[in-house]
């Protein structure tokens, strides 16, 4: 299978901004009015230095706890914000400078499903709007077309009966329905890829599964590439092909899914798959007990960025950062214990 | 460094503000049609006369050349020579900021200790009878016009109860003829009450009702609940807890209101005819003395620039919520 | 923070609160305390700027003149063969008299030799050549220079000379009026005080030997004027010859004055009225204090804070319940009129003007509006000066009611060739016009085009509140005739420089309410406002705003300004009242009657001037004469 | 939801009363005839009063409210007033309002970009000038303040508080997913400014446009109260600039009181409105009920 897509060195820091205080008063019959107050002054390493590759209609998934830059990664692949450093191609073309007509079909290429299903769908608009609205942005069909696609689409991802969902409001709707309104808006224009952004980690644990099989239904059915982001290495395994381990803004391990969760060579893959009770009651390992919390992203620790957690940490921990190395085919991973 | 870079960008900012403001100022007092000098040139003088005086204010000269003298005059804080004092405009403003601060000050630090101590009350005893009253009586007297409210009390307690004097800093016959200081400082502070009365009384709804807010917004804080829970008096959770936290916001109104309410003085200095700079800035425009009305802008807007800046800076450092790590 | 502080804080204001009201007994003087509504310009009496009435009433109790106007404004049998009758003597100790030689005049004027300085030293014929060469030579005070030419540029004084100490010769190329009354009422200034600030200021700016140039003489004026009396000559180093010393000044708030002990003039009798008063000064000295609200030096009066003010007409009542204070009027000499600009139509048209003069019903507004404080008038020199005013003209519509003054103008246009679209009708029962029915509409004017838009220039109510009132019903009245008025707020500044613009191009109004003039007692100024060499756009600045140019009245006007005469003058005078009053440049509307109280119980001896510039009991010679009664 | 906030009901009341007023006014004049007129009528059958020495008459039946001192009805002056400050009001508040909003909507958006600096700068520089002086100043170069003249200044001074308000909203707002995924599925930037965020935070600037009714009333007073006004326009602040000007501040409370009571009603009444409004649609403030 071809590369569809492919990241390299990617980078994006934040500055730290802070809304710290509003005054509303009128003094005198003289008004003061608000006053946002911010400063930016130090930056947050968010992501920092991260290659990997989809192939055509994979599903790869992006695995780490919160705060680790994954979201970040996501948004910087539909350009919802410019990376700091790197480059980004889909279908061998970089797309972190593109004009506004290539920007507008790349648009349509690449979709985006978000975490929180309350939130992602504007709150004014009918699900028939907040369907259509992709059709109607990119001119596609005429006006009745439109209303009819929107009516198979939302057959496709099973709200039934279609025609009742059309004059609902989002608020109406519960949260899978709500996800799957969000996926109909996503894939209505035929993307060859989307970005599905932790789709199942607000929904009720009785419908996630529901929906994960829905999504790989309907990755055969559109012929898509999904990268899915996730924290949750359970997930990650009923749905991706290949996954990566992402740690403080980088890649600890990447491979085939299989592979990383029989055989995990960073000990922070470990932990992860080791919490997780369901994986494989055969596989019997000890449980890893990470030390402490995540460190904050703007004071990123010197050497291997694990090592304050880490159990096996060496002094060559604290002095320099590892490399990556070839565990198998596909298979990598940076860890000095290598 | 970068600790020391905000600020700096803060008051580049406020210069260029300044700038700005300082400019319009200039065009606007020589858009005005009519002669400057109309007040200082009598009609029945000869043209050759009245081309000596413009030539001696220097208005004789091509606007920009004008404009860049006025610049250069700014830079190096030399405010000109007013026309209707022939006096420099630094010596009458010097003369008249006190006047001003002193009575501003005064009635802003009063409104905020009445606003301070009401708005905490009320926010205590949310949707009762005293709330609404309070409320609806700060409200009343904030939105009445000030002027209005200051005839009202002249003739209430100057003229029927004969408790204050009328207008007025000073009791003139008293500080010509000799007074000791201490006579003088008792008769300012006599003289003080009745503007100070009517601008604590118009502002410190304003005061009252941001504490309010501020309050409830504490008081739903984790450890209010805590300290409530444990069972500590009210009083204690009240004025220990919740108002000391709420009061940060009331604190920057008040900074706020300090360099705002100046400019706004001018119908308060009006009616009780206290020799500020509101006032003389009222008397300056109407009266076409360019240098003293633009050095009054000049004082004004650098305050309100100022007060800004301070406030925005000191918050950057003292918020707790914001840290360096 | 401590709340508890702050509560404090709180009760350490009600504390002062009360203390402030215990307010410490002040000591007993005979300080006349005056309520000013204005703070003075300043002290300079070079300045140009400081030509206000305030600046002036302070100034005049500092410098004096060789002549002063008569504090009654009756006859004075010493000056029959003066211009103006009323000429009084002051530090000259006769009349001028006149002899012709050759092509000029020689003026010989005599001093009185009791005259002295507040520093001790005689006020001489030096003082006098010094201060008449400071106005031939230098200019200054600038503002002055309209009292020593007629024509503008040059003087009509050829020089001053000393002949004695206390004689001065002045050698006139030609006799005027002005003369006496201009020339010689201007402040005499002590030559040891101001030569050495005059040779500096010389020695600065003058270079090389030849002649003072005329640049270098502005700026030797200019460095004079902006001298800061009460800085750079201190207030105690002032030196004057007159009645009060400046003692203590607090810009803006007030001004103290203090009696001068050794005034020369003590004890010379002043006939005022038929009754005889002895000069003082009695008082301490004069307080002068700012108020900025006619309604709060009102209430300091009946608080018994100062000791006269002004008020207005409807407080009159409350004052006349208080037995201890007096109530006085008077009217100023001011005038103030509808100007017309004769070089737009319609104003160009006589019947035009005519019927906006009958529109304006100035006793109406008297009566409704100003309660009596704008008292008509139908000449350009006001009734209260009597000896140069004429009585008999035309006063346009005087007693008619307001639908018959409509009914009046309707005519008056329509004889002339004014038609209407549509005509305004009137309610006629026996020939007697009850109401207006129907409003015209559609005014053409007799050349057949549409009379366009006319704007009343009026000043806005934060100069005079109530003009704005009279304007928006006059432009009613208008309106009702089918007139298409606008009555525009104009600010004075503004307005002037519509009037007569700087630059000397043509004038920019139609018609003209808001500037008026504080007029002098001697009439010379109905030349400087109607000749037509004073159109602002042939002499730039002029004051001939309306575009007037009648070569009658010019030459009548010309005259008038060189006789000698007051018999003959003033019956130029009269004509020339007529010609305005007949060709209608100018509507005079009305002048200013001002209201004092003052307190009869703390002073005695006060007597009202009824008129001119700041008069009542206020005068300048009030203060030389009114005594403090002995209190317990 | 009204209910639930008494102030907001005592608001309303006092706003309905005084829009009775406004509309009122003209059916009043045209029932009691011209000599009723507020501009200029004046009642000639009325002496002189001896206690105030002018036309000047305490309340009776003929004249509700007396009369001033050149016997003109107050009542009618009043009604005229309560037009007026209605009129200057809500065209202000209205104006100041699609300003800030177009201004927050467009600052917000791009925060952080030069748009945002350059407007954010230009309101700092428009907080910063003493407002009533300049008002005085702008008030001298033109004569006195015609209302309309007025009512554009205070236009431009007045956006300021609504598009900070909206401009930390679109702030807030431009980063929740719902934009996010309009953005991501191409919409372009008008489209999200006017489709997606407008609606959600124009009800937010509510609050801050019934404090600028508020405010433009008691300026337009206070304007007037100096002789600035529009003296072609019975105003309330007129009214207390006639009232004073004429010497009858302390002896006609009659004249005095109404217009004053007035501007503090009816400024109030929209504050009350203002408040009760917000703290509806406020989420922020409702969540601490």
């Amino acid at each position: 299978m071809a590369n569809l897509f492919e990241v390299r060195g990617l980078k994006k820091y934040f500055p730290v901004g802070t809304n710290l205080q509003f005054v509303n008063l009128k003094m005198f019959h003289f008004q003061m009015k608000q006053r946002v107050f911010t400063k930016e002054e130090e930056w947050v390493r968010a992501v920092d230095g991260v290659s990997f590759k989809v192939d055509d209609r994979e599903v790869f998934g992006l695995v780490g706890e919160s705060g680790c830059g994954k979201t970040t990664i996501g948004r910087l692949i539909v350009k919802l914000m410019e990376p700091t450093e790197g480059d980004i191609y889909l279908d061998g073309k970089n797309i972190v400078k593109l004009s506004k007509n290539e920007l507008k079909d790349f648009r349509k290429n690449v979709g985006m499903i978000f975490q929180d299903p309350y939130d992602s769908l504007n709150p004014r608009f009918t699900i028939l709007e907040s369907v259509k609205e992709p059709l109607d942005i990119h001119r596609i069909g005429e006006r009745e077309d439109r209303i009819k696609k929107v009516v198979s689409i939302l057959k496709e991802v099973g709200l039934n009966p279609e025609k009742s969902f059309l004059k609902r409001y989002p608020h109406e709707l519960s949260g899978g329905q709500r996800q799957r309104v969000a996926i109909a808006r996503t894939l209505i224009v035929n993307p060859k890829m989307v970005i599905a952004d932790e789709p199942c980690s607000m929904l009720d644990v009785s419908i996630r599964a529901e929906t994960m099989k829905m999504m790989i239904k309907l990755k055969e059915e559109f012929g898509l590439s999904i990268l899915y982001i996730t924290h949750d290495i359970s997930e990650a395994r009923n749905v991706t092909d290949s996954m990566a381990v992402m740690y403080l803004g980088k890649i600890v391990e990447s491979g085939r899914t299989d592979d990383i969760i029989e055989n995990p060579s960073h000990p922070y893959s470990k932990a992860l798959i080791s919490v997780v009770p369901d994986i494989d009651p055969d596989i019997k390992r000890g449980k890893i007990e990470l030390l402490g919390g995540v460190p904050s992203s703007s004071n990123i620790p010197k050497g291997c960025r694990f090592n304050p957690r880490c159990p096996y940490a060496m002094d060559i921990c604290r002095e320099k950062e590892p490399d990556y190395i070839r565990v198998e085919k596909d298979h990598i991973a940076s860890c000095h214990l290598l | 460094m970068g600790r020391l870079r905000y600020p700096l960008r803060r008051i580049i900012e406020g210069l260029i503000t300044l700038f700005i403001v300082m400019t319009i100022i200039f065009l606007l007092f020589r858009v005005m049609p009519g002669d400057p000098l109309s007040i200082v040139i009598d009609p029945k003088m000869t043209p050759e006369v009245k081309e000596m005086i413009r030539h001696s204010y220097g208005l004789d000269q091509p606007m920009f050349v004008q404009y860049g003298i006025y610049l250069k005059n700014l830079f190096t804080l030399n405010l000109g020579e007013s026309f209707r004092y022939s006096q420099p405009v630094s010596e009458v403003l010097a003369a008249r900021i006190p006047n001003t601060l002193l009575l501003f000050t005064s009635a802003s630090v009063l409104s905020a200790v009445l606003g301070i101590i009401l708005g905490r009350i009320i926010a205590w005893r949310r949707n009762s009878k005293l709330e609404y009253g309070l409320t609806l009586a700060g409200l009343f007297f904030y939105e009445m016009p000030i002027f209005w409210f200051g005839l009202i009390l002249i003739y209430l307690f100057a003229f029927r109860l004969n408790l204050f004097p009328i207008s007025g800093m000073i009791d003139f016959e008293l500080w010509t003829l000799g007074a000791t200081t201490g006579e003088k400082i008792i008769d300012i502070l006599h003289h003080l009450i009745l503007p100070l009365i009517t601008l604590t009384t118009a502002s410190f709804c304003g005061m009252m009702l941001l504490m309010r807010t501020s309050m409830v917004e504490t008081m739903k804080e984790d450890y209010v609940e805590a300290a409530k829970a444990r069972g500590l008096p009210d009083k204690v959770v009240r004025d220990s807890y919740a108002a000391r936290n709420a009061e940060l916001p009331v604190i920057t109104a008040f900074i706020l209101s300090l360099s705002a309410s100046i400019g706004g003085g001018v119908l308060t200095e009006k009616i009780f005819s206290w020799p500020g700079i509101g006032y003389e800035l009222y008397q300056a425009t109407i009266g076409r003395d360019y240098p003293l009305a633009q050095g009054c802008f000049f004082i004004l807007t650098l305050m309100t620039i100022l007060a800004v800046i301070v406030i925005d800076i000191t918050y950057a450092y003292l918020d707790p919520r914001v840290s360096y790590d | 923070m401590n709340y508890k502080f702050l509560i404090i804080l709180a009760m350490l204001g009600l504390a002062l609160l009360i203390a402030g009201t215990n307010i410490p007994e002040k000591t007993q003087n005979n300080y006349l305390r005056i309520a000013a509504g204005q703070e003075i310009n300043g002290l300079n009496p070079f300045n140009p700027a400081f030509n206000d009435v305030y600046s002036q009433f302070v100034m005049s109790n500092i410098w004096e003149k060789l002549y002063r106007y008569t504090p009654d404004f009756l006859d004075n049998p010493a000056a029959k063969g003066s211009s103006d009758r009323r000429i009084f003597l002051w530090i000259a100790e006769e009349m001028p008299s006149y002899k012709k030689v050759g092509d000029n005049y020689e003026a010989i004027i005599k001093l009185r030799d009791n005259v002295y300085w507040w520093d001790g030293e005689r006020l001489t014929a030096d003082d006098v050549v010094f201060t008449s060469n400071l106005m031939l030579k230098f200019g200054i005070p600038p503002q002055n220079w309209v009292n020593w030419s007629i024509t503008g540029d040059e003087s009509y004084v050829e020089s001053v000379q000393k002949l004695d100490d206390f004689t001065v010769k002045y050698t006139l190329k030609e006799l005027v009026p002005i003369f006496e009354t201009g020339a010689l009422m201007g402040y005499i200034f002590p030559k040891h005080q101001w030569e050495p600030i005059i040779e500096k200021s010389i020695e600065k700016h003058h270079k090389g030997t030849d002649k003072i140039s005329k640049d270098e003489r502005i700026l030797i004026a200019s460095e004079i004027w902006s001298l800061n009396l009460g800085k750079d000559i201190k207030l105690d180093e002032i030196i004057g010859s007159g009645p009060f010393k400046p003692a203590d000044w607090r810009k803006g708030e007030y001004m103290r004055l203090d009696a001068n002990k050794d005034y020369w003039a003590k004890g010379r009798i002043l006939e005022i009225d038929g009754r005889e008063y002895e000069i003082g000064p009695y008082i301490d000295g004069i307080l002068r204090k700012v108020y900025r609200s006619p309604d709060i030096s009102k209430l300091a009066m009946r608080r018994g804070e100062v000791d006269i003010t002004g008020i207005l007409p409807s407080d009159i009542s409350e004052f006349e319940k208080i037995e201890t204070i007096k109530i006085e009027d008077y009217t100023a000499n001011s005038l103030f009129y509808l100007g017309f600009n004769l070089r737009r139509k319609p104003m160009s048209y006589l019947s035009f003007r005519q019927a906006v003069s009958y529109l304006y019903d100035k006793e109406l507004f008297n009566e409704r509006i100003y309660h009596g404080r704008l008292p008509p008038i139908n000449s350009v020199v006001p009734f209260v000066n009597d000896y140069w005013h004429n009585p008999n003209l035309s006063k346009y519509g005087e007693g008619m009611s307001t639908a018959e003054r409509e009914y009046k103008v309707y005519i008056i246009l329509k004889e002339d060739g004014f038609k209407w679209s549509k005509e305004p009708r009137f309610n006629i029962v026996d020939g007697e016009v009850i109401e207006l029915r129907e409003k015209g509409e559609g005014l053409m004017m007799p050349d057949g085009e549409v009379c366009p838009i006319v704007r009343l220039m009026g000043a806005p109510p934060e100069e005079i509140p109530d003009s704005a009132q009279a304007n928006i019903m006059l432009q009613g009245w208008m309106i009702d005739i089918g007139i298409p008025a606008k009555y525009t707020p104009t600010e004075f500044a503004t307005a002037v420089d519509k009037l007569s613009p700087i630059d000397g191009s043509e004038p920019d109004f139609d018609i003209n309410t808001s500037v008026g003039w504080l007029t002098d007692p001697d009439p010379g100024y109905i030349k400087d406002l109607w000749h037509s060499t004073q159109m602002p756009e042939v002499t730039a600045g002029g004051n001939n705003y309306s575009g007037y140019n009648n070569p009658e009245f010019d030459e009548l006007a010309e005259q008038s300004a060189r006789e000698m005469n007051p018999e003959e003058r003033r019956e130029m005078i009269f004509k020339l009242q007529e010609i305005i009053s007949r060709d209608l440049p100018v509507y005079p509307t009305n002048t200013v009657t001002r209201i004092q109280v003052y307190r009869a119980d703390k002073f005695k001896d006060w007597f009202n001037r009824k008129m001119y510039g700041i008069g009542g009991c206020n005068n300048p010679y009030a203060y030389m004469i009114i005594k403090p009664i002995e209190r317990e | 939801m009204f209910k639930a906030n008494k102030l907001g009901i005592i608001g309303v009341v006092i706003l309905l009363l005084f829009l009775f007023f406004a509309l009122f006014g003209p059916i009043y004049v045209e029932m009691m005839g011209n000599s009723y007129s507020p501009m200029g009528g004046m009642d000639t059958s009325l002496g002189i009063n001896p206690e105030t020495n002018s036309y000047a008459w305490p309340p009776s039946l003929k004249h509700p409210m007396g009369t001033d001192s050149k016997g003109s009805d107050i009542f009618s002056q009043f009604l005229n007033g309560s037009y007026l400050a209605f009129l200057i009001g809500i065209s202000i508040a209205l104006g100041a309002a699609i300003l800030g909003v177009i201004m927050g909507l467009i600052s917000g958006y791009w925060g952080g970009r030069w748009i945002d600096s350059l407007i954010m700068r230009s309101a700092d520089a428009l907080v910063s000038i003493p407002f009533l002086p300049l008002l005085i100043v702008i008030a001298a170069v033109v004569g006195s303040l015609h209302l309309f003249t007025f009512i554009m200044i205070m236009m431009v001074f007045s956006w300021v508080g609504v598009c900070r308000v909206i401009r930390a909203q679109t702030l807030s707002l431009r980063t929740r997913p719902y934009i996010d995924s309009a953005r991501v599925a191409g919409a372009s930037s008008s489209r999200i400014i006017f489709k997606h965020i407008a609606p959600n935070v124009i009800p937010l600037g509510f609050y801050e446009l019934t404090m600028i009714v508020g405010a433009a009333i008691i300026t337009e007073s206070g304007i007037s109260f100096l002789g600035f006004g529009d003296p072609t326009q019975m105003s309330w602040g007129m009214m207390i600039n006639f009232c004073t000007a004429q010497g009858h501040t302390f002896k006609a409370p009659w004249w005095l009181l109404p217009p004053g009571f007035g501007i503090t009603l009816l400024s109030m009444a929209f504050y009350l409105i203002g408040r009760a409004f917000d703290e509806i649609v406020n989420p922020r403030l409702r969540k601490m009920e």
